[in-house]
C-alpha cells in the first residue's frame, strides 16, 4: 500500500530527491550518492524505499503529505486549518514575498499541515511538519495549527502525533513566534492533564524553539534513525567552543543514549509501532 | 560600558562645560548664573531626548550594559529577608540562575531570575547569566516548591540566552526548556515576570510563562540576538543596529503587541542611576499584581495564564 | 555457575551412574531396569532433598547465577507485546534498569526490572544490574506515565545493590532512591515488585514500594550482601556462608516475617531449568493480583500500600 | 542562653569531646587537635563554642540532647515515644548485649529522639539522630519513632525537622531496617501532600539507608559545614573502584555544589536561620 501511495504522489517524492540529495556524475537523473554510506544509489530504489537508502538504512528527507500517507489509513485523512496561512505581523522587510515565493514552491500555506483520521482503524491527531516549507520554522500560524491540533485531540480524547522537523522560531516573526513555544506547551499541559497520550516523532532535523517546546514533550520519544536533534545547531555551538563536536553527536543514536529518546524507529516501522503504542494505551 | 559611554557623551560634554563655567565664575568672580542656568536647561532636555529617544540599538547596549542592576540587586532591594536555595537535585547548582524565599512587605514570595556578573571573575561563574539545563531544573524545582506552599513567584529575566555548548545539549537543553514551559502554565500561584536587563529567546521564556510580563523601559524581549539575525539575513554580524530596528525588540514595540503588560519606567540614563527608585516602583507592581490575584481561585490563576499565552498571535 | 555445579554434584554424579546402567544394560543385554528404577527413584529424592533444603549461602549464589533468568527473559515469556522505552530524559539512559509497555493477556503495564548480563560482554553493558541514579530517575519517569495512564506496574527485582562510585555520589544516588521510595508511595496504580535474584539493599527497595511483594523461591533480599555483613561482623569477607544463615534473606524467611507476601515456586534445580514454567507462574500471580486491585478506587491503591509498609517492624 | 545550656548539659559535652576529639599530648585533658586545621585548641573554648572549632568553623559531633536545646526553646520540648526501645527481631546473635552497652552508655533508648517544642515561639517536630548510639542506624524502631514524629507533624500541622546523623540501615534488623526506609519516606509523601514543611539538616556523617530515605527529601536541605553525606561511605567507594577519592568529595560544599543541598549554615546561625524559613512559609 505505501508503494501504490508513493507512486500515486510521485511529484512529492520527486521534488525531495532533487532538493535533498547529492549527486555525484551526470547520471543524477538516475543516481545518486547516499550521505551517509557514500554509496551509489539507484535513486528509484530510494524512492520505492520510502525514501531510505536501501544499504544503510539512512532516511533521507520524507515531504510531509508522503508522512501522512505513511502513516494514516487511505482516504481517512481530513485536514484541518488548511488555509490558515502566516501574517507579516511585524511588518518584517521582504516576509510577505519570502513566504509567496515558499507557497508557490511548496503548494502549502505553511510549515504544518494538521488533521485527523485512523491509523490501522484508530481516530488520531496528527501534525507534521514541514520542512520545505521556510525550514518548517514556526511562526504564530505554526503555533496556532498546532495548538488547535491539541484542542482537537483534547475535544475528542483522540491521541495526539506530532512529527517534527524545524529550523526553529521563525525570527520574522520576532517575539511572536517565541511566545509559540509556551503557546503549544501550555496546550500540551492539558492534554496531559486529560491523560490523552502524545507521541513526539523527531526526524531530522529538530532544533531550536520547536525542540525546546513540544517535540520534547512527547509521553513517548521517537527518534528516525541518524536524524539531527537538538536546541543549539551543530554550526552555532562549533562557533561558541571554537572546537570540533564528537562524532555522532546530536544524532537520535546519541540522544538516545543521553536519555531524551525513548526509542528510535526506521520509517517501515513508524506506523506498526504507533499502533502497538495506542493499542498499549487502550485504543 | 562602551556603549553607554557612547550614549552619554553629548551629555558629559555638557555637564563638563557647566562645570567649566560655574569653577569660571567662582575663580573670575563673574556672575555666569544666567548661562549656568540656561545650559542646565538645556542639560535636563538633552537628557530627555537622549533616553526618550533611544535606539532599539541602544537599548540593547544599555539593557547588556555591565553597570545594569542584575537580579541580586533587585533582590536586595525589594525583600526585607531572602534565603537563597540552591541546586536541582539532579545534577548541579547551576551558578546562572540564582532563586530562593523571600518576604516582600511580610508577604512570602519566591524569587528565580537569570543572574549575570559585573566583573569578568563573576561573569566566568555567572557564565555570563547564559544557563545549562540544571539552571532551569533548579528554577522549575523551586516554583514546584512554591507552588506547594502557596507562594507567589516572582521571575527576573535577564540572559543572553540558553548556553550552547556540548554538555548543555548533551543533558537536554531543549527538554529542560521545553518542561519549565509545560510545568509553569499548570501553576496554581500567580508568575509575575520582569524582563530586567536582555530577554534572550528560550533561555529566557524559559523563566517567563506567566501571568503578567513586565518590562523595565530599557530591556528588550526577542527571539534572537540583533547579531544572530544581522549573520543570518546579511551573513553580516556589523549590522546588528539595523537588524535591531527591524526586530520589535523594545518594551514599547512587546506592550503594542499586547505581550507585555507593564512597561516600568527607569530614570534618565537607566535603572543603575537609582537603583532605589526602580527597585520601589518594581515591588509596588508586584504587590499590587499579588494583591490582585489573591481574589482568585487556583482554577483561575491557572486558566488566566493560559488565556494571556492562547491569544498571541491570533 | 561454580558454585551451581557444586550444588548439583551429587545429583549430576547420580545421573551419570544412570546412564551408565542405561549404556551396559543395551550393550551387555542384561535387564537392569530394576536397578535403574531405583537409582532414578533415588535421584528424584536426591534432587528434592537438595533443592528443598538449600543453605541460605546455596540460595545466595544460585540467586546470582550467570544462567538464572533475568528480567528481559521473563518479559519475553510473559508479555504478548513489549515495547522497551528509553532515559530518563535528564542525563542517561541506565541500561542497568530496563523498562517498558507491555500486555499481558491482552492488559496493558509497565514493567521495570533491574537488568543483569549473562556474559561478561553484557555485564559490563548493564554494570552488572547496578544502576546509577538516572538508572532509578528512568524507572521512576516510567512509572509515572504507568500512573498516568492508568497501568498497573511491574517490577522485577535483581540487583546486587546500587552503584557505588563517585560518578554516582555526584549525581545523587541517595537523592535518586529516595525519591523513587516517596513517589512509588502516591502512585495510583497497584504496583507488583517480584523479586527474581538478588534483592540487594536500598538498590533493590527502589524498585520495591509495591502493593504485593512476591519472591521466586530461591530468590533473596537483604540489607547488605552476606560478604558486606561478614567483613564488618568478623572483618573477613570469607564467612558469607557464615553471615548468610543469621540474615534471614531467603523467600522464606522474608514470608516469615510477613514482608513477603507470596513464594513463587521455582523447578527443582532453579528458574533456569523451566523457564516457561516459572513465567507461568509469575504471569498468573501477576493477572490474578492486578485483577483483585481493579476493584480498588484509586485512593485505596494508595493506601494499601501505605499500610503494607507502615506495619514492617512494629 | 546557649552556653549556659551546654553548662547545665556538661556531661553530654564531654562526652563528645572524650569520644570524637583526637589529643596531641599529655595534657589532652585540656588541649585538642582540630582535625581540619591541625591547630591546637583549647577544649573548653571549643566546648562554649557549640563544639565548633574557633579557628576555622569546623564542627565537632554535637550530642543529640545539645541539639534540641540549641534550637528549641527552653523548657517547651516534650519527647515523644521515649520509651521506645529495639528489639531483637531477628534474633541476630550478641545484638541483645550490644543495645544494652549502648542504652548503658548513652543513657538512651535509641539511636533517635523525637519530639515537639516551640523554636522561638512556632510549635515544631523535631527528631535528633543520635550518632552515638549504634553509629546512629535505623532499625525498626527508629524507623517508627521517626514515623511516629512524622504523624504527629501531619496531626498538628507542626512543620517537621529532622537531624540526620547516621551511618545507615541497622544491619542487625535485616530486611526490616531496610523497609523502614520505605515506611518513613511514605510518611513524608502525605506530609508533602497535605503542604507542612519539612527541613532536613544533614550532619556529619549521614550516609547510607538514612540519605537514601528521609534524609534527602526535605523541602529545604541544610548542612552543617563539611559534613560528610553520601549514600555508599567513602571507604567503599574507594575499595570499588580502586582509587583516590577527590578532596572534599561527599562533603556539605561538595553536595552543595552538586546540586543536592539548599543552604550550608553554620551552628550558630541554625536556629534563626530556622525562625525565618518558617516565617517564609506562612509560621
Ligand atoms: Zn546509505
Ligand atoms: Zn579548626
Amino acid at each position: 500500500m505505501i508503494k501504490k501511495l508513493l507512486n500515486k504522489n510521485k511529484e512529492y517524492a520527486s521534488v525531495s530527491v532533487s532538493t535533498n540529495f547529492s549527486s555525484k556524475n551526470l547520471d543524477e537523473k538516475f543516481w545518486i550518492v547516499c550521505p551517509d554510506c557514500n554509496k551509489d544509489i539507484f535513486k528509484k530504489d530510494v524512492e520505492e524505499n520510502l525514501n531510505v537508502c536501501p544499504k544503510c538504512n539512512y532516511h533521507f528527507k520524507m515531504p510531509a503529505r508522503e508522512r501522512i500517507s505513511l502513516l494514516i489509513d487511505e482516504a481517512t485523512f481530513v485536514e484541518l486549518d488548511a488555509k490558515l496561512s502566516a501574517r507579516n505581523i511585524l511588518d518584517f522587510p521582504q516576509y510577505d514575498e519570502k513566504l509567496n515565493s515558499y507557497i508557490d514552491k511548496t503548494k502549502e500555506n505553511e510549515a504544518v499541515i494538521t488533521g485527523t483520521g485512523k491509523l490501522n482503524g484508530i481516530d488520531v491527531v496528527i501534525c507534521v511538519m514541514n520542512s520545505d516549507f521556510m525550514m518548517g520554522s514556526m511562526g504564530a500560524t505554526v503555533g496556532e495549527k498546532i495548538t488547535r491540533a491539541i484542542e482537537y485531540s483534547l475535544e475528542n480524547k483522540f491521541p495526539l502525533i506530532i512529527i517534527s522537523s524545524s529550523g526553529g522560531a521563525r525570527m520574522q516573526e520576532g517575539i511572536v513566534s517565541l511566545m509559540q513555544m509556551a503557546k503549544t506547551s501550555q496546550e500540551l499541559s492539558r492534554l496531559a492533564k486529560n491523560s490523552i497520550p502524545y507521541i513526539s516523532i523527531l526526524t531530522d532535523p529538530t532544533t531550536g524553539g520547536v525542540t525546546a517546546s513540544f517535540a520534547m514533550l512527547g509521553d513517548i520519544i521517537i527518534a528516525e534513525p541518524k536524524a539531527l536533534i537538538g536546541f543549539a545547531g551543530p554550526r552555532v555551538i562549533q562557533q561558541t567552543i571554537k572546537q570540533n563536536l564528537p562524532e555522532g553527536f546530536q544524532r537520535s543514536e546519541f540522544l538516545l543514549e543521553q536519555g531524551f529518546v525513548d526509542i528510535i524507529v526506521s520509517r517501515q516501522d513508524m506506523k506498526n509501532t504507533l499502533y502497538r503504542i495506542f493499542k498499549m494505551h487502550n485504543y | 560600558m562602551n556603549t553607554n559611554l557612547q550614549i552619554d557623551k553629548p551629555i558629559l560634554e555638557l555637564e563638563n562645560k557647566i562645570e567649566e563655567f560655574k569653577k569660571l565664575s567662582k575663580e573670575s568672580n563673574i556672575d555666569l548664573s544666567a548661562e549656568i542656568k540656561i545650559l542646565s536647561m538645556k542639560l535636563e532636555n538633552l537628557k530627555t531626548d537622549i533616553y526618550e529617544n533611544l535606539t532599539p540599538w541602544q537599548k540593547v547596549s544599555l539593557s547588556r550594559s555591565n553597570d545594569r542592576p542584575t537580579t541580586q540587586d533587585y533582590i536586595e532591594h525589594i525583600c526585607s529577608d531572602f534565603i537563597e536555595l540552591h541546586g536541582d537535585r539532579l545534577f548541579k547548582d547551576d551558578k546562572s540562575i540564582i532563586g530562593g524565599i523571600g518576604l516582600i512587605d511580610g508577604i512570602p514570595v519566591t524569587i528565580i531570575g537569570h543572574q549575570k556578573g559585573k566583573t569578568v571573575k563573576e561573569n566566568i561563574k555567572r557564565n555570563f547569566g547564559m544557563p545549562h539545563p540544571e539552571g532551569y531544573r533548579k528554577a522549575l524545582r523551586l516554583m514546584k516548591e512554591a507552588d506547594k506552599f502557596d507562594r507567589p513567584i516572582i521571575t527576573f529575566i535577564d540572559t543572553p540566552g540558553a548556553y550552547c555548548g556540548i554538555g548543555a545539549e548533551e543533558r537536554g537543553q531543549g527538554e529542560a526548556i521545553a518542561r519549565n514551559l509545560l510545568e509553569m502554565s499548570s501553576l496554581k500561584v500567580p508568575v509575575i515576570s520582569i524582563v530586567i536587563g536582555e530577554g534572550g529567546s528560550g533561555g529566557a521564556l524559559a523563566l517567563g510563562v506567566c501571568n503578567k510580563l513586565a518590562m523595565l523601559e530599557h530591556s528588550i524581549y526577542s527571539v534572537i540576538s540583533p547579531e544572530g539575525l544581522s549573520s543570518i539575513l546579511w551573513k553580516d554580524a556589523s549590522k546588528s543596529s539595523e537588524a535591531a530596528n527591524i526586530m520589535k525588540l523594545t518594551s514599547k514595540d512587546l506592550y503594542e503587541l499586547n505581550i507585555v503588560d507593564k512597561i516600568i519606567k527607569e530614570p534618565l540614563g537607566g535603572a543603575q542611576k537609582d537603583i532605589g527608585l526602580v527597585s520601589k516602583n518594581i515591588k509596588e507592581y508586584v504587590i499590587s499584581e499579588i494583591t490582585n490575584y489573591k481574589k482568585l481561585s487556583n482554577d483561575e490563576i491557572i486558566l488566566d495564564r493560559y488565556e494571556k499565552f492562547r491569544k498571541i498571535g491570533y
